[in-house]
């Protein structure tokens, strides 16, 4: 492993506390920081947006040494700026979500789209190869898969990735900020439209059309699936019946 | 430890701050005395629920405002009068003391009533169209009328605000004369009451204003609604949201309670109070979608009976309150013990609903498994231990009767022996959670079965009890709760000796296989023999259900019944009431069954595989005779003070050496019910 | 004496009329006809919402597996029926093996693109395949499920190879725009209808009054050359140690189970999960987190096999978004058969030895590579 | 005999350098310590404080008391005598009766020393320590043998005597003299005495001190993370241990298993100031952690070269070890000093504690709730908010339990007590946030001054006389921790003030109609801490509770488990503390166990099985209030 020759970029937003709504680093790009600070290197942690946010530098507490601040006004295109400034680095790791703004998770794609390098998400664990990384990233239902991917090349990091962020006060005091000035942008108007969630949202359903009789059955009747029922044979029988129903629909593989 | 942070955070409604989101819902108690007023049972009754926590009780279901809504039938608190206002005090009063809300609902309930008795009044409804459930035959009300009763919510509105109430609930679900005037099921007019839904919605927008009018602008007034009528020509969702959202705007009101299902018919209303047959919270949907159209809080009673699941509710923001009211009347203490994280202490509801079944019988409304609820002034909640002498007791039996007096004397601080011939407890309530969609009468079993076992009751399981067993024990008390046994004697032509006929037990037990084609003759016309027709049924045999009784399920409740007829109508079972069985005779493979009918005394055959018979049961009463000599009292229950609630004179006998003392509770005496077993139980053992 | 007794057929007889009814002709005796069960739903078929030729389509995209798609991807297609008026057909690419009907969810064609093992990682392969697609289609919107793996990862890469106008978490969507969750779920943000639509499970009711035309095509998709990416395979993972509600095997035991160590092995054959009816919990045999249940937890995986459970609502209710429930129950008439895809009727004892010595050997060891 | 006296003389002097060289030596290694400041004072006060303070916790065991007065008091005389007589070469007969009385009762009490080492109980170090007998008895021996030779005419014998009791002298002087350079056993003294004189917390000595020191975070004061980060007087305080093992046997993680020893630590800290292995270890080792891995240098971080981070992360900070010390040394100071090293450079705290100092920093509360809901308890109780300009009686601090369903019974117990005396009382609701204990035991120096500073000024808006609370951890935290950062407030346990207003009668309370018998546990940061263990037994008697005492109570009490941050910790061990305490409870057969600390009724109601029911002193007071007509 040559690691530590690597160079890392790790992409930071703003987060928010779900509860006080307190200003906090976003606590998916700790996990990215965190898996970062294990893969050693030489580490840059990038943030595209307001320069005066004091949260910005729990970071620093969090092991970030230094921070390059892309200034960028609320509501700019958060992809583009960043993209001015992740040319040459041999792996650019991000969370899932911002939990501060939009949260729509697209911003490392776009960052890979436009640098055109290879993307993984969902990772929960990172080996660094000479030319390619290995990953492991989470399924659904608790399965895992690796997956190698050449270098370099962006990930997006799980929520549950195996890590805990460590906040150390000490290191809050010895980071510091790097003031990036990106290229002017052109200021895009955003189609959305955002207020305070209040109420569940409505789900998209047909016209209702069923009789009433109908309604009240599906309300209070247990779905009937009719599935197949086996009465007749040895118990011995009834477990390969089991068997080939499991097998039947792949659910086992033997 | 299991949290419910939505289930016990606040919410205020208007300027009221609830402390927690439980909430016993507006029922009819039947407890109001004459006249309408509140009195100790009623205040004790809301109490109970205060002391163990609940939020916001809202008593008086259908608390009528005018004098021509009769309250009699319900016995229920009667609005339309001055009287109401100290009595009403009282209970605000006592609730507030223990830190509960209290409000009261009020009604006009229209033509959904009976017009016989009381003042014999003319009912009223916006078209005269009659009522089927109550068979209320009504008038088209005029507008001189309508004007009246708008004014008389007003008035009845300020009585309950003079009373130190904390709110008042208007009506208009169940079909009460609000939503009468909404439904195009009950509302023909041509005039501003009627056509249009503007103008359906003109009454209960007047009533609103009015009540607002009259309490100000600080109390909580609140609307009861329905959110789904069910039947074809009635109110479906959509049109109940846009009602909803319009009365939401007028601001007049602070929540709305939402009930799924009409009311009008024998099987709609069989879904207000879903019984065990229903999957649980099976119209929450309902007031999740005038939830979203709505931007006060929402309430939603029917089938939440657990902590989890109301806080699932909760959590996901379908609702604002949990109506949680039958699993008060089982436990009282429900919110305390989902706060202390003794959750499986609860005396949790089973949907058996035998509390409303008695309340469509005009009769007080009880626990099916609590027989200190609406008792309170005699039955005891929480058993305290004895400061009298540490005793043996013994208890025989571990149905519903053995198993309350094990549970009650132990917690007395007793050393009690518990037992029970088969190899759990439970006795015929694991018959009858046999029947299909009946399976949760076992949750009765369920927390008697935990309780004892919490306890430390001494269980001695799988063997049958002998008097020397029993005696062995050196008890100073022994309690015989040993049930009975299907009396299937009575009639010798019934060949049960002969092995012509099988009992309802054999059939729901698995003693004897379901024929193929099967005579189900029901003398008791409880939930036994349709139940065992159902189980039958549902096995794919062709059944016929037979009794003598004017309508099969006939002592079943109005929320029952309806459960049974269903599923047997939809599984052809035959009806036939007005027969009674003669004799069964075998005549090739055949099983012939000979029936006669009530009236005409015409007798009939029937050519089967299987004659099934329930009638009832004969005591098991063995074992009281083996020990009823050599007990100091002889057995006897002295009822003068088992009826007064206190405690049996034999009690302060000299019980040192051999010398006990017999009782008995239940149907091995003579066949009760749950309840009867339980209530036995509770009141003799309270004193030991 | 019994001769001149009436031996009365409680059943009348009756005709079946055109429409389908049961006639009762007063007056007319005879024997009664077979005794027929009233169907208890409208068997009907619905109606094709689809009228004519379409003028257009919205694409739906999204990955099978083991043969079937996942409810939250059947919502993406509702959704995009819903969305559709009667000339817009609704096209569904799916990546991997097929062998559910998509019809009912409002799928008009379904083109099956074969790329193997539909949990086989080669994005660059599947971009491709639906960059291809989309640009022969040229779809209004593109629908697909924001899974947390896959749909929605395949799902933010077209978004970024097209350049469209995108939502993500949509939570809440109808013809005249989206909302989505913003903040942690503190803000709803809502726009306009874009281009591509990633939903947010539990947006769309799965109950249509139509259906779909289903047409089926199969394309086949060459392998992508050079892919950047490679799979090396799923590490096995300890099932027992996911939660219920992660859990895609669940064994789960009810009254029926008194042998709770084979119960115990069986769980480990199947590298399955555990779980427990309210009854196995209450008397101690199980712990409380393990009760599955209105009152316990609500699961969602792929099996769950439900060993002597009678299946209370209560229950069910927590079992609903299973795909399949296989029961064993010595009943046949227990409200569980009413839900199993497949119940066996015996001792729940007996099944489980047989099923154990069946699998005999095929005991889940962690840490090899399938 | 002129020699044998010159001898001595000789023998005296000689020692005496050497122990000087010694001494210098070891102050050497003490200077490695950071600056404190020097008390002289501190100096003439050492017979006090060693007679008073320090047999005040030797005169629990009797046996080693008169033992060690004895034998320090035999040779501290002959010490003296023989310096003034052969130091100063006097020679006087009578000097040397009354020195060999001196040598003679030393010699008593060494055979008592060496009577109870014959089968010596597990806490107690073997290797040098039991040559101490011998060594302290051939002293003795020597002297006395010396005196009579000198005293008697001279013979043959005595001439053939004289040599081996020299040497004899020579061997017991070497013990004595070499002690405190070369870290023998007799180092205790030296540095034991300049210990009493020089000891870090003075205050302790007055009356309570168990205030932390607040670090100077902008000047990068990170605690201790190697042994040179100690201020010198802390490192002199280590060198006075004795190794008599009170401390390991009185800690609560070291009976659960965990890895943690007090002694063990205090010992490991030694050599880490004095350059060396632990292989030398002679007592009982960290459970779990063999000895002799460990290795440690002024220079050279603690953690983990000399000591596991989890022996750290074991303690509750529950103070027995520092009750229990004959020689008043505090362990638990060093254990947040190196706490603190680790929270603060490296964040790398075990179990859930990372989270709830996030919860603390983002929330204000251990649980991260939203602090809105503080208050929810009490929405039915009408119970008044405090509100800035309104003077009100108590200011009731209620503190984490809030937000804790069980814990809110006691509260609504509390509650209609103080209703029922009727208290002018009021909540924070929605404004009170955690005091940051938690992150203060677990070392984060940054969250908890963040948090006390923010209350103290959200306190400042508010007009009280007292605040009341029933968290023990509250009350310690604004009564001894915040002053230093400017907060100065009364604070009382919520026992202390509902046992005031019982006895003045404004609380009138009827006998418990519970009978069941009680025992009480005293919560660690209530009695231990803040010295209050009347006030509930007072209380329980009050409403007639005789109260079973557990076999550990009062100052002494065992703790819960609870303190410190070791819940989030989490450390590992062969059992769970709140089981131990448990079996005390339930030895004692009491059905009830009273306690009056939210950790203390979490921690001992977490207990499964059979178990006496946990209930707090205000819900037993509440039960005893007369029912309303």
């Amino acid at each position: 492993m040559t690691a530590t020759a690597r160079r890392i970029a790790v992409l930071a937003a703003l987060g928010r506390n779900p509860v006080s709504g307190k200003a906090r680093p976003n606590r998916d790009d700790l996990l990215a920081l965190e898996l970062a600070r294990q893969l050693g290197g030489d580490l840059t942690l990038i943030h595209a947006g307001n320069p005066d946010e004091a949260a910005l530098g729990d970071y620093f507490a969090y092991g970030a040494s230094s921070l390059d601040l892309v200034p960028l006004a609320d509501g700019g295109d958060v992809a583009s700026a960043l993209v001015t400034r992740l040319a040459g680095y041999d792996l650019i790791l991000a969370g899932s979500r911002a939990e501060g703004g939009e949260g729509s998770g697209l911003v490392p794609y776009l960052v890979a789209e436009t640098l055109g390098l290879p993307i993984v998400a969902d990772v929960i664990a990172i080996t660094l190869g000479d030319e390619a990384t290995e990953v492991t990233q989470a399924l659904a239902k608790g399965q895992r898969r690796r997956v190698r991917v050449t270098l370099p090349a962006v990930i997006a990091v799980y929520p549950k990735a195996l890590v805990t962020p460590r906040y150390a006060y000490a290191r809050r005091l010895a980071g510091r900020v790097t003031t990036y000035v990106a290229p002017a942008m052109e200021p895009v108007a955003s189609p959305w439209h955002r207020e305070a969630a209040k109420k569940r949202p409505v789900k998209f359903r047909a016209a209702e059309t069923k009789s009433g009789h109908a309604r009240m059955l599906s309300a209070i009747v247990a779905e009937a699936r009719g599935g197949a029922v086996i009465a007749a044979g040895t118990p011995a029988d009834k477990a390969q019946a089991i068997l080939a129903y499991l097998r039947l629909h792949k659910l086992i593989d033997w | 430890m299991a949290s419910y942070p939505h289930l016990m955070a606040p919410i205020t409604l208007n300027k009221l701050t609830l402390r927690n989101r439980v909430v016993s819902t507006a029922h009819a108690e039947v407890y109001a005395e004459p006249g309408g007023l509140p009195g100790d049972r009623y205040i004790r009754y809301y109490e109970e629920k205060a002391k163990g926590g609940v939020g916001l009780a809202i008593c008086g279901g259908s608390s009528p405002v005018s004098i021509d809504s009769p309250q009699g039938w319900w016995k229920s608190v009667n609005l339309s009068n001055d009287r109401i206002i100290d009595p009403l005090a009282r209970l605000s009063e006592t609730m507030h003391r223990h830190g509960a809300k209290i409000m009261i609902q009020a009604t006009h309930m229209g033509r959904r009533n009976a017009f016989h008795g009381e003042n014999w009044p003319h009912l009223m409804t916006p078209s005269g169209i009659r009522e089927p459930v109550h068979r209320g035959n009504a008038k088209i009300i005029e507008i001189e009328e309508i004007k009246r009763i708008i004014k008389d919510f007003g008035v009845a509105a300020r009585r309950v605000k003079a009373a130190g109430m904390d709110g008042i609930e208007i009506s208009a679900a169940h079909q009460h004369l609000i939503d009468q005037f909404w439904s195009p099921r009950s509302n023909f007019r041509t005039d501003e009451w009627g056509g249009s839904l503007e103008n359906r919605m003109r009454f209960g927008r007047e009533v609103l204003s009015e009540v607002r009018e009259a309490v100000g602008p600080d109390f909580v007034v609140g609307l009861r609604m329905c959110g789904d009528e069910f039947h074809e020509d009635g109110l479906d969702h959509e049109t109940l949201k846009e009602i909803a959202h319009a009365m939401g705007e007028t601001r007049l009101v602070d929540y709305i309670s939402v009930v799924g299902s009409g009311a009008d018919t024998h099987n709609t209303l069989a879904n207000c109070m879903p019984p065990m047959a229903l999957p649980p919270e099976p119209f929450v949907h309902l007031a999740a979608g005038i939830k979203s159209v709505v931007d006060i809080p929402v309430m939603h009673a029917q089938s939440i009976r657990d902590a989890g699941q109301a806080e699932r509710l909760l959590a996901a923001g379908m609702i604002d309150l949990v109506g949680m009211t039958r699993a008060q009347i089982a436990d009282p203490y429900m919110v305390e013990k989902i706060r202390d994280g003794r959750e499986d202490e609860i005396k949790q509801c089973v949907g058996a609903n035998y509390c409303i079944d008695r309340q469509y019988n005009g009769l007080d409304v009880l626990c099916v498994q609590n027989a200190a609820t609406s008792r309170e002034a005699t039955m005891p909640h929480i058993i305290t231990k004895s400061t009298g002498p540490r005793r043996k007791v013994v208890v025989v039996g571990g149905g519903p009767g053995g198993l309350e007096a094990a549970r009650v004397a132990r917690s007395r601080g007793h050393d009690v022996v518990l037992f029970e011939r088969g190899d759990a407890v439970g006795g015929q309530i694991n018959l009858a959670a046999k029947a299909p969609q009946r399976e949760q009468m076992a949750g009765i079993v369920r927390w008697f079965d935990m309780e004892t076992r919490r306890l430390g009751v001494d269980r001695r399981m799988g063997r049958e009890a002998t008097p020397e067993m029993i005696l062995g024990e050196q008890p100073d008390i022994v309690v015989l709760a040993t049930g009975g046994s299907s009396n299937m004697g009575q009639v010798p032509g019934w060949g049960f000796e002969e092995g012509l006929s099988v009992s309802s037990w054999d059939i729901l037990s698995g003693k004897a296989e379901p024929g193929k084609n099967v005579l189900v003759y029901d003398v008791m016309s409880a939930h036994t023999g349709s139940g065992t027709a159902d189980f039958l049924a549902t096995r794919g045999s062709t059944v016929e259900i037979v009794t003598p009784d004017v309508k099969v399920a006939d002592d079943v409740g109005g929320t029952t019944f309806p459960i049974f007829y269903r599923r047997l109508y939809a599984l052809d079972v035959v009806m036939t009431p007005n027969y009674w069985l003669d004799r069964v005779y075998r005549e090739g493979n055949k099983l012939i069954a000979v029936i006669r009918n009530e009236y005409t005394e015409g007798l009939e055959e029937r050519s089967v595989d299987q004659v099934v018979i329930e009638n009832g049961i004969l005591p098991n009463d063995g074992l009281y005779w083996d020990l009823k000599e050599r007990s100091v009292n002889f057995g006897q229950t002295d009822n003068a003070t088992l009826f007064a609630a206190e405690p049996q004179p034999a009690l302060s006998e000299d019980l040192s050496g051999d010398k006990f003392l017999l009782y008995r509770v239940g149907d091995c005496i003579s066949q009760h019910n749950i309840h009867g077993a339980i209530y036995d139980a509770l009141r003799l053992c309270k004193d030991f | 004496m019994s001769e001149a007794l009436k031996r009365i057929n409680p059943r009348r007889p009756f005709q079946v009329t055109a429409e389908g009814l049961k006639r009762i002709v007063l007056g007319v005796a005879g024997e009664a006809g077979a005794s027929v069960h009233v169907a208890h739903r409208d068997a009907t078929p619905k109606p094709l919402r689809l009228r004519g030729e379409p003028t257009g389509q919205h694409l739906v995209i999204a990955h099978a597996d083991r043969g079937a798609l996942t409810a939250h991807a059947h919502e993406a297609i509702a959704a995009a029926a819903l969305l559709a008026d009667a000339a817009t057909a609704v096209t569904v690419l799916v990546f991997g093996d097929l062998s559910e009907k998509l019809a009912p969810f409002g799928a008009d064609r379904v083109i099956v693109a074969a790329v193997g093992d539909g949990a086989h990682f080669d994005p660059d392969r599947e971009l491709a395949v639906a960059a291809e697609q989309v640009a022969r289609l040229a779809p209004r919107h593109i629908v697909m499920p924001d899974s947390a793996i896959g749909d929605g990862d395949l799902g933010r890469r077209l978004a970024a190879r097209l350049g469209v106008s995108v939502a993500t978490h949509v939570v809440e969507l109808a013809p005249t725009g989206v909302a989505a969750s913003w903040r942690g779920g503190a803000e709803m943000a809502r726009r306009d209808l874009p281009r591509m639509l990633l939903l947010d499970p539990g947006t769309t009711d799965l109950a249509l009054p139509f259906s779909g035309a289903g047409e089926r095509v199969e394309i086949e998709v060459p392998p992508f050359p050079d892919s950047r990416y490679r799979d090396l395979g799923s590490p096995p993972v300890d099932s027992a140690q996911l939660g219920l509600e992660d859990a895609d095997f669940i064994v789960s035991a009810g009254n029926g189970v008194a042998d709770v160590p084979t119960l115990l092995a069986l769980a480990k054959t199947f590298d399955a999960a555990i779980g427990a009816s309210r009854v196995a919990v209450d008397d101690g045999r199980f712990a409380r987190h393990q009760q599955v249940g209105a009152t316990g937890k609500t699961v969602s995986a792929s099996v769950y096999m439900a060993i002597g459970i009678s299946g209370a609502v209560q229950h069910l209710q927590g079992i609903r978004a299973v795909r399949h429930v296989i029961a064993i129950n010595t009943d046949a008439s227990a409200p569980i058969a009413q839900r199993a895809d497949l119940t066996i009727v015996d001792d729940a004892q007996a099944v489980m030895e047989q099923l154990l010595e069946a699998t005999r050997g095929r005991n889940f060891a962690p840490g090899v590579t399938p | 005999m002129q020699w044998v006296q010159i001898a001595i003389t000789i023998v005296f002097w000689v020692a005496v350098a050497t122990l000087a060289v010694g001494l210098i030596r070891r102050i050497r290694l003490w200077r490695n310590g950071r600056d404190a400041p020097v008390d002289w004072g501190g100096l003439l006060a050492i017979p006090r404080r060693y007679l008073v303070d320090i047999h005040h916790v030797v005169a629990r065991d009797s046996y080693i008391a008169n033992t060690h007065m004895a034998v320090a008091g035999g040779a501290l005389a002959a010490l003296a005598l023989v310096a003034i007589n052969y130091g100063l070469a006097l020679y006087q007969p009578w000097l040397d009766w009354l020195t060999l009385a001196a040598a003679a009762v030393m010699l008593v009490g060494s055979y008592f020393i060496w009577a109870r080492r014959r089968n010596p109980p597990a806490r107690l170090s073997k290797g040098p320590w039991s040559r101490l007998p011998f060594t302290l008895a051939g002293f003795a021996a020597g002297v006395i043998g010396l005196m009579l030779v000198t005293l008697v005419p001279p013979s043959a014998t005595t001439t053939m005597l004289a040599l081996p009791l020299l040497l004899l002298l020579i061997a017991g002087s070497a013990e004595l003299a070499l002690g405190i350079g070369a870290g023998g056993p007799m180092k205790h003294a030296v540095a034991g005495l300049l210990h009493l004189g020089f000891h870090p917390r003075k205050q302790r000595f007055t009356g309570r001190s168990v205030d932390l020191r607040p670090l100077d975070l902008d000047a990068g004061d990170f605690g201790v993370g190697k042994p040179a980060d100690f201020r010198w007087n802390q490192l002199l305080s280590f060198d006075a241990c004795v190794q008599c093992g009170k401390c390991e046997a009185a800690c609560p993680a070291f009976a659960a298993g965990q890895p943690l020893n007090p002694k063990k630590l205090i010992q490991d800290l030694v050599v880490g100031l004095a350059s060396g292995s632990d292989a030398k270890f002679a007592g009982s080792p960290y459970p779990g952690i063999p000895i002799g891995e460990h290795a440690g240098a002024p220079d050279k971080a603690v953690v983990p070269f000399l000591i596991e981070p989890a022996t750290l992360w074991s303690c509750t900070t529950c103070r027995a070890c520092v009750e229990e010390c004959p020689m008043l040394i505090e362990h638990v100071d060093a254990i947040i000093d190196l706490r603190r090293n680790l929270t603060l450079t490296t964040g790398e705290l075990p179990g859930t504690a990372s989270e709830t100092l996030a919860n603390l920093r983002e929330t204000g509360t251990t649980g991260g709730h939203d602090v809105a809901a503080r208050q929810h308890w009490a929405v039915d109780l009408d119970v008044k908010q405090a509100q800035p300009g309104t003077l009100v009686d108590v200011l009731l601090v209620v503190g984490e339990g809030a937000f804790d369903t069980r814990y809110q019974r006691t509260l609504r117990a509390l509650v209609k007590s103080l209703k029922a005396a009727k208290i002018d009382f009021a909540v924070l609701g929605d404004s009170e946030f955690d005091t940051g204990d938690t992150a203060r035991r677990l070392g984060d120096e940054a969250t908890f001054q963040m948090l006390a500073q923010r209350n103290i000024a959200n306190f400042a808006r508010f007009q009280f006389r007292r605040i009341v609370t029933p968290d023990p951890h509250v009350l310690n935290s604004l009564k001894n921790d915040y002053p230093a950062l400017g907060g100065h407030f009364a604070v009382l346990h919520h026992s202390t003030l509902l046992a005031q207003l019982a006895k003045s009668g404004q609380l009138q309370l009827g006998p418990t109609p519970d009978r069941r018998a009680v025992t009480y546990h005293d919560p660690c940061y209530l009695g231990r801490y803040n010295g209050e263990i009347d006030a509930p037994r007072d209380l329980l008697k009050a409403i007639g509770i005789e109260v079973r005492e557990m076999e550990r109570s009062g100052l002494r009490g065992r703790c819960c488990g609870g303190g410190g941050g070791a819940p989030l910790t989490d450390i590992p061990g062969r059992q769970r503390i709140p089981d131990i305490r448990i079996g005390d409870a339930k030895a004692t057969g009491a059905a009830i166990v009273a306690v009056g600390c939210p950790q203390c009724t979490a921690m001992l109601e977490g207990v499964v099985g059979e178990r006496p029911e946990v209930l707090d002193i205000a819900e037993l007071v509440a039960q005893s209030l007369p029912v309303p007509a």
